[in-house]
């Protein structure tokens, strides 16, 4: 038992894998002699040496061309996207190549491999250095898409997304960087595709994410000490493969359904959520499918406006009671 | 510019050819055997040219008829080890690998046995068992790719040789400057083959190209020298290959190379090629490098009637390829929903 | 009154839009010289000269961001990507920059340009020019998306995109080059934001896009005349501005909803407008919200599986039939 | 490489400085004017960097200070209808354009009266109104994006010309080379300029970059003559500016300039810059652009007084600003939902 930050159990579930199976490599800017901008990969060039800690050019091109090139000839890479919004210009080897390859190619070629990227808001940052790009992954098929919120998650899903024989984008939430928590000593595995319930309740289900997680579960406390609806939360943990067993259970269970989304309003995963439970789960149901989300425009660098633009527990608060009063 | 130079008989451009290294002069044996290997080429995408006009051929084709020399002259100098990395032009490229024509074109045909189950179809073509590690079709995307697979080489020290082909358009995208760049500080193992065929699509290349020689103008911007050689010659092609790759292979790091050549036809099945003018593509044709290969091996004492034998040998091979893609059965429906993770399926929920 | 083609209404709607205002530029790879490869801008380089109608390198980044710049010093560019596979390569430029510019500036810079481009499949070209992106553009504050399915709508649409003070991705859809239809002479603007209902019902909604409106008329046609319910028909036509008004008062009028779509199955438009209805309009269904889509998989070249894979209108009858029966 | 130059007091870096062309030579009122001008660049950066240490400017800040002579040389010779692009490092750019302080203090402090009603941040600084297009944080975006507005300069023949200003590390990125070659071909008059200021964010950029010079050595592959000017003196760099500038108004195209300078703080807020040689900085800040101008206007006569008091009009400007930047209060939280489209709001619902 050690207390980890997120950011410190990043680089231990890559030193973890990278301990095991010396096919895995990690390159990016600034991850080896700077150990990362945000520090997330802090001692892996001094444990595992430049030859499989590799510093490169601003060339995110090449970064993840690169990555899928050696992942497809026998290595693990491991890419970094200093900021989730550069697989912007890195979108054609994610999306186009990557994504497509094994199918493509009918399963001739395997790309074990996977791009980590610090991704979300919060800190301040403006519209091109803050954006949840997690809808952007789920919606290319051939993706796995993971975005853990505990360094516990992040170290054993870091492990299970680099073990994986297909490609994994890794979300990395910026503004959970410095959150600390107690996790085991030794291996840490945690499978993709298993949501978690973090909090049991009665009323409504509110399925969350990442940075959205822990707003969930204090609008979850805040509501049971004023004796408001009971909140069952479940941290989704992976986008792909989506665990719909788990939230269908719960639904059915409180025939409510709020999701909590950083991402702008249109076309987020919680629409995906959203529509599965409207098709499979309607006739469970006691009201409407609310989702909470940032509304649709860019997050704005100045702290009040941004505190007003993503989700908080206030918000998650009102919105739960007032549709639950308005349609209870 | 090749149409302005001499074209001798045997249509080897003079100018810009290094003179072959001594070493690297090939054998009877090895030069009968890239005149097969261009001759499979071009009757293979003759014969899929005629197919698609009967309809058997679907989707698009993008034709190399006229480029075979530098697919030849290169995989000659590879080992069966080495990767190729190529475009959606990429027929020659496959079978010059050493894949088989049947599958190749059960592939564009799409019909059971295809090398890609019919899902790639025919700008895709990849045959890992052949070292063809793909056909790319998002112009400049498989040249970081390559990098990564000559970084991979690297790292295992299996000294493979990455040989990545590509387009004069290609030089003006961005991947293009990321891949070269790191390639050269990475020492990577990889060869940059630029086929400069003078065309985009219908848009001539220098019309929207800053230098004249859309890749060997820029190697000094990665510190890299100037190589250009006649892409029509194929002993020159395998001159410069040898050389290439062996630099490769020593770690001395990537090379960019300019092949001049020529595209026969249009740039697919849709282009008529009109954008062109008549002399210069009669100028071309009379430089086809299969004749002129020919000739070379004439002139070199071959008997006419091995050459005859090798002709009679690939005609035979295309015929029992299209034999088998009339003959095979469509695919079943259900391939669409496989192979799109490791364990064969396309499941997204758990 | 004059035939068209869809292919020759994207060269009306944009000719129409350069007679009228000399601000308005085209660029893009092959469009000048070649009349584009799939002949889209046929007769606009006679027409208008070298200096209006520019041929580029294959260089996307450049022929995006030159949009931009001269959008915001100007002039109203009308830029092609070739395919929509290619947003790939120039994502960064169209989600980070022209999408983010006037909000992150506070409305200092104007950004009127159009990015038009094939999408879509059909054409067995496989996976990498044949997706539908409408959805990627649809996730991005900042971006209007347009999507015309008849010849008339083209040069409407493609006309008001042009018009409009801000960013607009015109997809032009790929299967449906070929198609014929009379259009009136003269000017044709038809307004951003205005779903067309194409055909009265009263059992069921289907809210269509592009190539799949055709899909669900047939199926709506097949289903009448086998006695089968009657469906209304609802061609969306763009999807920022969204006109759910539209949409809901035709679910409110049949309390039930499909749509389909050509995109792969997450995250796609019908996620949005079934999640949009389960909140909204839940109190008025008597069934599960249902979508079809393309599996989530990659289009496949092979006629076969290509035309497994995309919606058809039998897929339509049969989705519509069995929950209909299953849930009536 | 600048720090093996011999260091002049003046701090004049010899040997890859351009003699600055006669007509080009400016007078001592524009002298004063770009010693003012670094002045305010420099006393604005370091106040702003206080405040961000007691809170007050939140976000992150990127700072140029050791940079300011090349902002300062280019915008004196610039016409108040250019166009500037520049960087998230484009505090010195965004103020050497006559951008008033108290709306970009306010934009970095987050309160009302900000220049872009504190959306941006101090990443994104724009004034269209002084010619400042954007202040752009994806590394290469606006390379292009600055050829566009060149391009609608020409079109619209109002001989205009647009300057792009982005680092070393910038060179390696695609857009770099797609607007290079873009630009040449189109001839449009935008002048790329390089401040190579030896680093990324912690990685010198000799350690990722195939040739010595990232830009200078890529000159050649677009055609352009390669150029380098010393970063740190301001009349080498206005010297380059005119010239440059002259020849893209001059309809003779584009250039590209490598300015040779240093940064004096780390990448960012968050960065202490350890990463750098001590005897690196320490020849660095000995060749500061500000105290070098400052000797050279003593030496041309300039009058102690009148240096006096340019240094305390902009003292006093920094701290009117400061002031403002204290007592201005917060926005209000319905701005986030403004301006995204030409009508003012943000609905997407219609
Ligand atoms: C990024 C991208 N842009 C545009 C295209 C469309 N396209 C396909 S081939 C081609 C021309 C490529 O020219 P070149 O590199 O010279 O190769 P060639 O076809 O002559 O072999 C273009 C523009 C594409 N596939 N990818
Ligand atoms: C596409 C992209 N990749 C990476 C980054 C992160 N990043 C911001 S600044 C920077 C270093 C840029 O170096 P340089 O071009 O030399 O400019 P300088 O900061 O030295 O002024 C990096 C890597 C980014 N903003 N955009
Ligand atoms: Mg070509
Ligand atoms: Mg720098």
């Amino acid at each position: 038992m050690a207390e980890l930050t997120y950011r410190q159990a990043v680089a231990r579930g890559i030193a973890q894998e990278m301990e095991r199976d010396p096919s895995v490599v990690a390159l990016g800017e600034d991850i080896a002699a700077a150990g990362g901008v945000f520090k997330t990969t802090e001692g892996l060039l001094a444990k595992f040496g430049p030859e499989r800690v590799r510093d490169t050019p601003i060339s995110e091109q090449a970064i993840i061309g690169a990555a899928m090139g050696a992942a497809m000839t026998g290595l693990r890479p491991v890419a970094e996207l200093m900021f989730s919004d550069f697989f912007g210009v890195a979108w054609d080897m994610v999306a186009n190549q990557i994504a497509k390859t094994r199918y493509m190619t009918d399963g001739q070629v395997s790309l074990p491999l996977v791009i980590r990227t610090a991704n979300g808001g919060g800190l301040r940052f403006g519209a091109q250095h803050s954006q949840s790009i997690e809808n952007w992954a789920m919606a290319i098929p051939g993706l796995k898409v993971v975005a853990p919120s505990t360094p516990h998650d992040m170290v054993g899903l870091m492990a299970s997304a680099i073990r994986d024989p297909d490609p994994v984008i890794v979300c990395e939430h910026k503004s959970l960087f410095a959150d600390k928590a107690d996790v085991d000593d030794g291996e840490i595995v945690v499978p993709l595709g298993q949501a978690r319930v973090v909090r049991e309740g009665t009323d409504a289900t509110v399925v969350a994410l990442a940075a959205m997680v822990p707003r969930a579960l204090a609008a979850a406390e805040r509501l049971a000490e004023n004796g408001g609806p009971s909140l069952e939360v479940i941290d989704l943990r992976t986008l792909v493969p989506l665990d719909m067993t788990t939230v269908l259970e719960s639904v059915r269970k409180t025939s409510r359904l709020f999701t909590v989304e950083e991402n702008p309003r249109l076309c987020g995963w919680g629409a995906e959520v959203v529509s599965i439970v409207a098709e499979e789960a309607i006739y469970s149901l006691d009201g409407p499918l609310v989702r909470i989300t940032t509304p649709h425009v860019p997050l704005a660098a100045n702290p009040v406006l941004e505190d007003a633009q993503m989700p908080s527990a206030d918000r998650i608060v009102d919105v739960v009671t007032t549709t639950m009063e308005a349609t209870g | 510019m090749p149409t302005e130079q001499p074209l001798t008989d045997a249509g080897a451009a003079a100018p810009d050819v290094p003179a072959p290294e001594v070493q690297a002069a090939p054998d009877t044996e090895l030069r009968l055997r890239m005149y097969r290997t261009m001759l499979e080429c071009r009757l293979f995408e003759q014969r899929t040219h005629e197919l698609f006009l009967a309809g058997l051929v679907r989707g698009t084709t993008h034709l190399g008829i006229g480029q075979e020399a530098v697919a030849a002259g290169f995989a000659a100098a590879m080992r069966p080890d080495d990767w190729t990395f190529c475009t959606y032009r990429g027929h020659n490229h496959t079978l010059a690998r050493g894949t088989p024509m049947t599958p190749v074109l059960l592939e564009l045909v799409g019909k059971q046995g295809a090398l890609m189950g019919t899902k790639g179809g025919s700008m895709h073509l990849t045959s890992v068992e052949h070292g063809v590690m793909g056909s790319y079709a998002i112009v400049g995307a498989h040249l970081p790719i390559a990098v990564g697979a000559a970084w991979s080489a690297q790292y295992r020290k299996t000294d493979q040789v990455a040989v990545c082909f590509f387009g004069d358009g290609t030089t003006n995208i961005g991947s293009f400057h990321e891949a070269l760049n790191m390639a050269v500080v990475w020492k990577a193992p990889v060869v940059f083959v630029c086929e400069n065929n003078q065309y985009m699509e219908y848009t001539p290349i220098r019309s929207v190209t800053a230098v004249d020689r859309p890749a060997a103008d820029r190697a000094s911007a990665y510190g890299l020298e100037d190589l250009v050689v006649d892409g029509n010659d194929v002993e020159a092609v395998y001159a410069m290959a040898r050389r290439t790759i062996a630099r490769a292979r020593a770690g001395e790091g990537p090379s960019l190379v300019e092949a001049v050549t020529y595209r026969h036809g249009g740039h697919s099945r849709a282009d008529p090629g009109t954008y062109r003018p008549e002399e210069e593509v009669k100028a071309w044709l009379s430089r086809d490098p299969i004749p002129a290969q020919r000739a070379r091996l004439l002139k070199a004492g071959v008997a006419e009637e091995d050459l005859a034998r090798v002709e009679a040998e690939v005609k035979a091979a295309v015929a029992d390829a299209e034999k088998a893609a009339r003959e095979a059965p469509d695919p079943d429906p259900a391939v669409a929903t496989t192979h799109l993770w490791a364990d064969g399926g396309a499941e997204w929920r758990s």
